[in-house]
Order: structure tokens, then C-alpha cells, then sequence
């Protein structure tokens, strides 16, 4: 089972796109889990959310905290202390931001890094700057984790078609390094 | 058909003996609105003076010869939305879906439930009988008991002197709900109280009707008994409840009055007001006055 | 008893000897009535009849003796009288 | 075939109140509830669902629209959580005591104060006496199914009484996981159209309906309902049964069991924990802990001869509840399996609570909560309360 956290801010699509993995896997035959964390979500406060994906029925209902994988929409919630909280070392960082690798201060514990900068994708395509669909593509190449036709049929029909366009932008254009997450 | 021949001729669907007081406008004002209404008819019967007198039944026996149910003091109209939509969705809206509650389960605790369901058009009549007070557990004060009223919870005493506020004017503010009737009658006018029910039955199939119909209360009031005929007519003609009706957004009397009566003619033969001085009194018939200034504004302009 | 699974009422009518209530009694002058029909529409249970030639007629059965047709009658046609008394008039 | 989909606890119940054909639907939107509402909407605007949709002001208008509508001879549904169930009680209790039949999705959440929106059973423990059947279930999946088996139970002439799906607020309510819809055709097959046999206002057959009731008949009703609630915990084993072999989902009746058969200790659980709780149940039994779960789903009517049954021959037990029961310093599981199974000195038990107010009810609490029972199994007598609490950052 792979659990995932999910990072971003109040009106970035957080939920929506991580419902759209879970419709996805669920519709290719497999077993997946979203369960949003319960604040008061707001535009532009902090939202996050756990995801499970596995190959069986998911009985476990809690939070994650021990994630493999972290889906981060958001570079300002870097400086966060919930958001590399309890990252698996070696794990992978999905995020979006327009810095070099030089420019963010990430733990040791990551092992591969996946970078893409969502918002200039996401104004070509779909006219503002939402991130989760664009992101949606790079966690799909970075993860390998979901069928990746799938995943842009349920995008189209969930957010429209210009957001397939962009999450296949997104898969193209995500640079993914490994850092190998030494311990 | 006249009204008499209405009142005459028309089956009385409540039980002859019911534990109301003597004189009780409120059980006049059922037996009316169920002649009229005929026995294709549903009605809910809240806590109150009514459901109180056993119309609604004493362990298996029924209060009347139509379906009934006590709903909750504070759930009238709700209960009713109920069983209207499921009468439209069976298409027998031919059915009439009644409800009579007392001022308590109308202006107060059910003022929500009657509020949301006129502005959701619910197809039923409800009628108000108000005695101006909580009659059955002892006349205490409600929303619509007149100002400077005795009750048992506006006592008269060495610093206080009956109720403080004026009453909430449940009819005009049915009406901005734009409900499909509102009416206000007095069982002193019979002619236009025996019309309005039918109009209000007539509405109820396409809209939410609304009656208010003062029901004088021998017991609460403090009068004779053999007096709530001539009190609820002193009562529009002092202009103290007037009579008018709105229908389709447009206002008018249907009692003209043109020449009141004083105030203190009514209330006169009310032991509730019998402490009230002359500024008081002054200040009730104020009161009256300017209501009837903004119904004939009312009457005069929205039609 | 599990007659009824919840409380409901289809016996019968729930009915209460309200003549018993009664202190005073209505009684109608026939020859002072000009059926004006006041009384039968201000009873407020129900308790006076017209027949087929319009004649008003007051019905004891259930008359709690609250007096509001005597006292709404224009021509005063109708007494209150202690009950007991003036029965034969 | 039926539909495999990604839904919502919330979504869940929509679809599950929409397959069971409800005449009348009136729900007031309130945190974490509102979803079932909206979608319930969206497929009336879609006309994809023919009931009359009444757009009320409030839950207790809510729950008195649906009460008229069953009333009426019809088959309604509401929704509703906390606050809005605590509005809705003058009209629930009376749903119960008249008998009449429906299902209410209950979001559980918890009872402010301190304000809260989070999730926590208080809400639901709250009315247990108020005449209601009620199920907690453990996924999403199970929402939906029960929704479907609550009308057939509630709606049995011999029982009559209204039934609550009571689910996780958010920790199902907001939850997405695969949930299999049923065909129509199928739940048409499995659940017949409600007729109403009683307490109807018709004027075809005029009768009062509630009219003034004596205490000595009063008396009456009340051992009737009480009885009917007896007769509910057959039929729920029942439709269970009838519903495991026509869609292949067991839920185990009034209780289900895990790993119970050689168990020399217990957990209980209620909602959603169970899922975590029968993996822990797998990690403990890797260390060697002889541990089982009995995941209780019925509170009402509660399942007394199906708990003995199932802690005989236990050394220990723990619930784990996710409410509290004021004035006995415990969770309301607790309390109820405590009553149930008697001498309550003579074995180990304890009460475990937490997940109140949103809080994780975790991997680690649960396997911690059995360590101590697995250490305590030999140790009868009277237990502190074992709260899941995490200190405040």
C-alpha cells in the first residue's frame, strides 16, 4: 500500500484532484482511499489530505503519517513543519514551484524530487492559475503509481478538456532527479 | 349560496360535545372551517386550546369525523408540507390539507415552520385562531396579546402593569410572504368569515392560504361568555382588528369601517385591561390608529 | 393488547355530555323569531338548526348554556332560562 | 451489472436513499451532512429521482416534513449530523414512538461545546433511547448498503420503527474510496414498495392519529415498541442474510467478528475505526497476541445475546468508543457490553475513548490500547479509562 500526503492551499483544487487519483484507480480495478483533513478550508489557508492506493480493499480510515509519497501544490508550504512530517526516507516530493533544486531547502530524507513549475502550464491551458491538474500530470510520471490514460480520461470529464491538455504538458515537462534520500 | 344556507346545510365534522369552554370562539371557528372545508379533508391540530378540548381524540377515539393529527406545537406547517407533497405526488390534490393552531403555535415557537413553508407555497390552508395568549396552560402572553394586557406572565403588579409590547402583526407579515391568500376575519362578521374560508380553501390549491381569525376567549379575557360575538365585533369596529384580505399581492377591506368606535368600547369589557389608565388607554388607541392608517395606506395603494 | 402498533383513534367519536354544563338554557319565541338565522351562526357548538321551511330551532343535546344567541338575537326572541325552569313554554 | 465508483460517505447515502425510491426527501445542509443533500438535489434536478424534494428552513421542520410524508402512506429519507440531529429531536422521538418507518443518514459528529464541527459519535449516542434502531458502519460501501437494508427492516409489518445509518463524520462523510452501486432492478427485487398499514391520515379512512393516550395504554405502546425492537434483532440478522446472498456483501448481522474464534482478549469498536482496528488485530496477532474484534454496528436495538456470545470464553475486553457517557466515566460501548455481559468485577474490561472532536483514532492507539489489555488479561477488576489523547502542541 503506498500511502500519500497531499499539500496546497485552500482553492488550489487539493481535494478534486486527489478524488480524481482515487476515481481512477478505483475505475482501472484497484483500491484507493482519499480522506481530506478536516480544517476549515478556505482560499489560500493551508489544506491537506491523505491518500492510500493498493492493490487490495484499504480498511485502515486514519491519517497518514508515515508518507511515502508527498504531493505538494504549493512551494510556500515548504517552511511548514507538518509538511515533511513523517516522510519516509527515500521518499518522493511532488511539487510545484518555479525555483531551481538550489533555491529549496529540503530535508535529507527525500529520495527523488520531482519538479514542475504548474502555473504558467496552467494559465496556457485553462486561464488561471490552479495547479491541481498540471500536478496531477507530474505525480502521474513521477509515481507511475496510476494508469496514465485513465487518469486524463477522469481529468477531462471531472475538469474539462483544457485540463488534459495541461496535465499532458505537466507529464511531459516534470523533471524528475533522484537524490537517492541517504539516511 | 348564502352563508346561511352554507352554515346550514354543510355536515358539522367535529364531535357535538367537546371540552371547550362556553362561549369559546375557537371551537365556533372549527366547527366553521370544517363545515365548509367538507370531509375531503386533513387537518393538524397543534397543542392548544382546540387539541386540548379533545378534538383530536381520547385514547381510540377520534375528536372528528375527518382525519386528524396533533402535530408538534412548533411543527404545524412542516408536518402539513408533508403530507401535502405526498397528496400531490399520489395527484389527489383534492384533498384539503388544513391546519388551525392558536396564536402560540402560529406567532412563536411556530412561526419558523409557518414562515418557511408560505414562502415555499405550500399547497394547504392555515388558519390562526387567536385569543391573544397561551389559553390552554393558563393565559400566558404571546407575540400577539395586546399591549398593556394582563396575563399570567405579565402580571399586573406595584412596578409592572401587563404586557410591555405592542403585538406582532402575523397577518401583513403572511402577506409579505406573498402567500396566495391572507385574511384576517372575526367570527362577529360571519358573511365574510364563511367567504374567506372558502376563498383560503379555493387558494390552498395552487398556494399557501392564510387566515387569522380572532377567537374571543371568555376565560382568558375575563368576559361573558354570551359577549365574544358582540366583543369580536366591537373589536373591527374600534379598528382593534380590522378586516381585510390580500390576494394575489392586493390589499383590501372587506369590512370598510368608516366610522371606529373608540378603543376603550372593546376594551371595556375585558378584565385583562381593566387597569389600564387613561394615558394607556391613550396610547393603545395610538397604536390603533396608526395600524389603521398604514392598512388603509396599504389598501388604498396596493391594489 | 396490541390492537394498534401507535396511538390512533377509529373507535368512534370521542363525544362529552356538554347539555351537563349547562346552568342556563336558551329558549326560543318562536313568534318573535324573524330567522335572521344570528343564532346559528354564532353558536359556537353547533347546537341550533334550520329545517326545510327555515325555521330555527335549538337543539339541548349538547348546548353548554354559553348565551350567545340570546344575546346576539336582534329581536331578542331567545330567554336564558335557569335550567328547570319555564321547561313547558 | 452493478457500478464500480470512486464516492463519498456522503455521496454513499445519496445513492443509497435514491435506489430505495423515497416519495418524499427533506433535508436541512449542515456540516459534514450537507453533500447528501446537494446530491440528493442534483439528481431530482437531473430527473433522475422522482421524489418530491421539500426545501425546508431547518432540521426540525426537516424531520416534520418527512414524518407527514410517512403520515401520508409515503417513503422518506433525510440526512442530517449534531447540531441539526439535537434540533430535530421533538419530531424524531415522535418519528419512533408513532412507528413509523424511514432511514435518516446520520453524519456523526461532535456535540458542541467547546464549537466543534468534527467528527465524533456524541451526536448519535445521544438519542439512543429515543426509540430509534440504530447501525454504525465501517465503509462506505456499508452506508450505502445499509440504507437499503434499513427500509426493509424498519418497514417490516412486525417492527415498524425508523432507522439511522449512522456513519463517521468526515472520516467516511468526506472520505472517497470503491463503492459498488447496485442496479435498480436489483434493490427493486430486494426491497418492496412501502405500504403503510397504520397510523395513516386519509380521509378514505378517517381516524386520529395520536389522539390523548392514558398511561395505562400508554403503558402499552411502550412494551410494544420495546418488543418490536426485540423482533428487529432477528430481522436484522435476516435481511442480512437475504441481502449477503443476493449482492455478496456479509455484514455479519448485529455484530461482526474478527478473528475471534481462539481470542483470548477483545476490542470493540463502532464506525469507522473498525477498519484500523482489524488491522492492528493483524499486527498484534503477528507478535503473537491472541487478539479478536468485535465490531459492534447495532447500538439499537443492542445485540445483548450476540456480545455474550461472542466475549465467552474471553479473558479480557476493551471497547474503544469514540463519545463519551457523562456520569459513568466511560464510552457508551462500554457501558452497553458491561450491562450485557454482567459480573463486570470478575473479568478485566476497560473503557477506551477517543476521536472525539475530529481527533485520529490511530494505528498506534489501537494497538496500544491492546498491549495494555494483553497485559491487564489477568488482572480482573475495576480499569481506568484509556484515553487517546495526544498532548497539546
Amino acid at each position: 500500500m503506498k500511502e500519500i500526503r497531499l499539500h496546497g492551499r485552500g482553492g488550489q483544487g487539493v481535494v478534486k484532484a486527489a478524488q480524481t487519483i482515487v476515481s481512477t484507480v478505483v475505475d482501472d480495478g484497484s483500491y484507493g482511499q482519499f480522506i481530506p483533513f478536516f480544517g476549515v478550508e478556505r482560499k489560500g489557508s493551508p489544506v491537506y489530505g491523505f491518500l492510500r492506493l493498493n492493490d487490495e480493499d484499504i480498511r485502515i480510515k486514519t491519517q497518514v503519517y508515515y508518507p511515502e509519497i508527498l504531493l505538494i501544490l504549493d512551494d510556500t508550504l515548504l517552511d511548514m513543519p507538518q509538511t515533511f512530517a513523517g516522510l519516509q526516507e527515500g521518499g518522493t516530493v511532488v511539487l510545484n514551484t518555479s525555483k531551481s533544486i538550489e533555491e529549496l531547502n529540503l530535508p535529507k530524507t527525500v529520495g527523488t524530487l520531482a519538479l514542475l513549475d504548474a502555473e504558467p502550464i496552467a494559465l496556457s491551458h485553462i486561464k488561471r492559475n490552479i495547479p491541481n491538474t498540471a500536478m496531477l500530470g507530474a505525480f502521474a510520471k513521477a509515481t507511475g503509481l496510476v494508469n496514465w490514460d485513465k487518469l486524463k480520461d477522469h481529468i477531462a470529464a471531472t475538469f474539462g478538456e483544457p485540463n488534459r491538455l495541461a496535465a499532458d504538458e505537466a507529464y511531459e515537462k516534470v523533471r524528475i532527479i533522484n537524490l537517492g534520500g541517504a539516511a | 349560496m348564502s352563508y346561511l344556507d352554507v352554515l346550514s346545510e354543510s355536515k358539522d365534522l367535529v364531535t357535538p360535545g367537546m371540552s371547550a369552554c362556553q362561549g369559546c370562539g375557537g371551537e365556533l371557528i372549527l366547527r366553521k372551517v370544517l363545515q365548509i372545508s367538507g370531509e375531503n379533508t386533513i387537518i393538524g391540530i397543534p397543542p392548544g386550546c382546540m387539541a386540548g378540548a379533545g378534538v383530536v381524540g381520547w385514547n381510540f377515539s377520534n375528536g372528528l369525523k375527518i382525519p386528524v393529527h396533533i402535530p408538534l406545537l412548533d411543527n404545524t406547517a412542516s408536518l402539513l408540507s408533508g403530507v401535502t407533497a405526498m397528496y400531490q405526488k399520489m395527484g389527489r390534490e383534492d384533498v384539503n390539507i388544513i391546519g388551525l393552531a392558536g396564536d402560540g403555535a402560529t406567532a412563536d415557537c411556530g412561526f419558523q415552520s409557518l414562515s418557511a413553508a408560505a414562502e415555499r407555497g405550500e399547497h394547504m390552508l392555515y388558519v390562526c385562531y387567536d385569543n391573544e395568549g397561551y389559553m390552554n396552560t393558563g393565559f400566558q402572553r404571546s407575540s400577539t396579546t395586546f399591549k398593556g394586557s394582563q396575563t399570567s406572565t405579565t402580571p399586573v403588579g406595584k412596578v409592572k402593569k401587563g404586557k410591555k409590547e405592542n403585538r406582532k402583526n402575523i397577518p401583513m407579515i403572511m402577506a409579505m410572504h406573498g402567500a396566495a391568500y391572507v385574511a384576517t376575519a372575526s367570527p362577529g362578521h360571519m358573511k365574510d368569515m364563511v367567504e374567506k374560508i372558502e376563498k383560503g380553501i379555493a387558494a390552498s390549491k395552487h398556494g399557501f392560504a392564510y387566515l387569522h381569525i380572532i377567537s374571543p376567549c371568555p376565560t382568558g379575557w375575563v368576559s361573558k361568555p354570551e359577549c365574544g360575538i358582540d366583543l369580536a365585533k366591537k373589536a373591527v369596529k374600534s379598528n382593534y382588528f380590522p378586516l381585510f384580505e390580500v390576494e394575489e399581492g392586493v390589499w383590501r377591506r372587506t369590512v370598510p369601517n368608516p366610522k371606529p368606535i373608540p378603543v376603550t368600547d372593546f376594551i371595556a369589557g375585558l378584565r385583562k385591561f381593566k387597569h389600564l389608565g387613561e394615558d394607556e388607554l391613550a396610547e393603545i388607541q395610538e397604536y390603533v390608529d396608526k395600524n389603521n392608517e398604514l392598512l388603509e395606506k396599504l389598501t388604498r395603494e396596493v391594489s | 393488547m396490541r390492537k394498534y402498533i401507535s396511538p390512533i383513534g377509529k373507535e368512534g367519536l370521542y363525544v362529552l355530555d356538554t347539555a351537563s354544563w349547562r346552568t342556563y338554557r336558551p329558549v326560543m319565541d318562536k313568534e318573535a323569531c324573524i330567522e335572521c338565522g344570528a343564532c346559528m351562526s354564532f353558536c359556537p357548538v353547533n347546537s341550533i338548526y334550520r329545517d326545510q321551511e327555515k325555521k330555527y330551532y335549538i337543539s339541548y343535546d349538547y348546548c353548554k348554556g354559553c348565551g350567545i344567541c340570546a344575546n346576539e338575537c336582534p329581536k331578542d326572541a331567545i330567554t336564558m332560562m335557569l335550567e328547570g325552569e319555564g321547561e313547558n313554554e | 451489472m452493478s457500478k464500480i465508483q470512486a464516492l463519498t460517505g456522503n455521496y454513499s447515502a445519496s445513492y443509497g436513499a435514491a435506489l430505495c425510491k423515497p416519495d418524499v426527501i427533506a433535508a436541512y445542509p449542515i456540516t459534514p451532512q450537507s453533500s447528501v443533500v446537494e446530491k440528493l438535489a442534483q439528481f431530482s434536478a437531473d430527473g433522475e429521482i422522482s421524489a418530491s424534494m421539500v426545501e425546508v428552513e431547518s432540521e426540525h421542520s426537516a424531520m416534520s416534513v418527512v414524518q407527514g410524508a410517512v403520515m401520508a402512506g409515503g417513503r422518506a429519507f433525510t440526512a442530517t449530523s449534531a447540531q441539526g440531529l439535537a434540533l430535530m429531536y421533538e419530531p424524531y422521538f415522535r418519528m419512533s414512538t408513532l412507528r413509523l418507518p424511514m432511514v435518516m443518514a446520520l453524519a456523526t459528529r461532535e456535540m458542541t461545546s467547546p464549537e466543534t464541527v468534527w467528527s465524533g459519535q456524541q451526536d448519535a449516542v445521544s438519542v439512543r433511547d429515543a426509540g430509534w434502531m440504530q447501525v454504525f458502519v465501517e465503509n462506505n460501501q456499508e452506508i450505502l448498503d445499509m440504507i437499503i437494508q434499513g427500509y426493509k427492516i424498519a418497514e417490516d409489518p412486525n417492527i415498524l420503527l425508523p432507522l439511522n445509518v449512522c456513519y463517521d463524520g468526515f472520516y467516511l462523510s468526506h472520505l472517497s474510496e470503491r463503492v459498488e452501486i447496485p442496479e435498480q432492478a436489483e434493490v427493486d427485487a430486494f426491497l418492496p414498495p412501502y405500504k403503510s398499514r397504520h397510523a395513516i391520515l386519509d380521509p378514505k379512512e378517517p381516524m386520529a392519529v395520536d389522539p390523548l393516550t392514558p398511561g395505562n395504554i400508554l403503558i402499552e405502546y411502550r412494551k410494544s415498541h420495546l418488543e418490536a425492537m426485540q423482533e428487529a434483532l432477528a430481522k436484522i440478522e435476516e435481511v442480512n442474510k437475504e441481502f449477503a446472498d443476493q449482492f455478496g456483501r456479509n455484514y455479519g448481522g448485529a455484530i461482526d467478528t474478527y478473528c475471534m474464534d481462539d481470542a483470548e482478549i477483545a476490542i470493540l469498536t463502532i464506525g469507522s475505526m473498525t477498519g484500523t482496528g482489524r488491522e492492528a488485530v493483524d499486527e498484534a496477532r503477528k507478535k503473537g497476541i491472541k487478539v479478536g474484534l468485535i465490531k459492534v454496528r447495532f447500538l439499537r436495538p443492542f445485540p445483548v445475546e450476540r456480545i455474550r456470545e461472542a466475549l465467552k470464553g474471553v479473558k479480557a475486553w476493551a471497547s474503544i468508543d469514540r463519545s463519551v457517557v457523562f456520569g459513568w466515566n466511560s464510552g457508551p460501548v462500554f457501558m452497553e457490553t458491561r450491562a450485557a455481559v454482567g459480573n463486570a468485577d470478575s473479568t478485566c474490561n476497560f473503557s477506551a475513548i477517543g476521536g472525539l472532536g475530529g481527533a485520529d483514532i490511530s494505528l498506534d492507539d489501537i494497538t496500544g490500547c491492546i498491549e495494555t489489555l494483553d497485559k491487564l488479561k489477568t488482572e480482573p477488576g475495576k480499569k481506568d479509562t484509556l484515553w487517546f489523547s495526544k498532548p497539546v502542541e
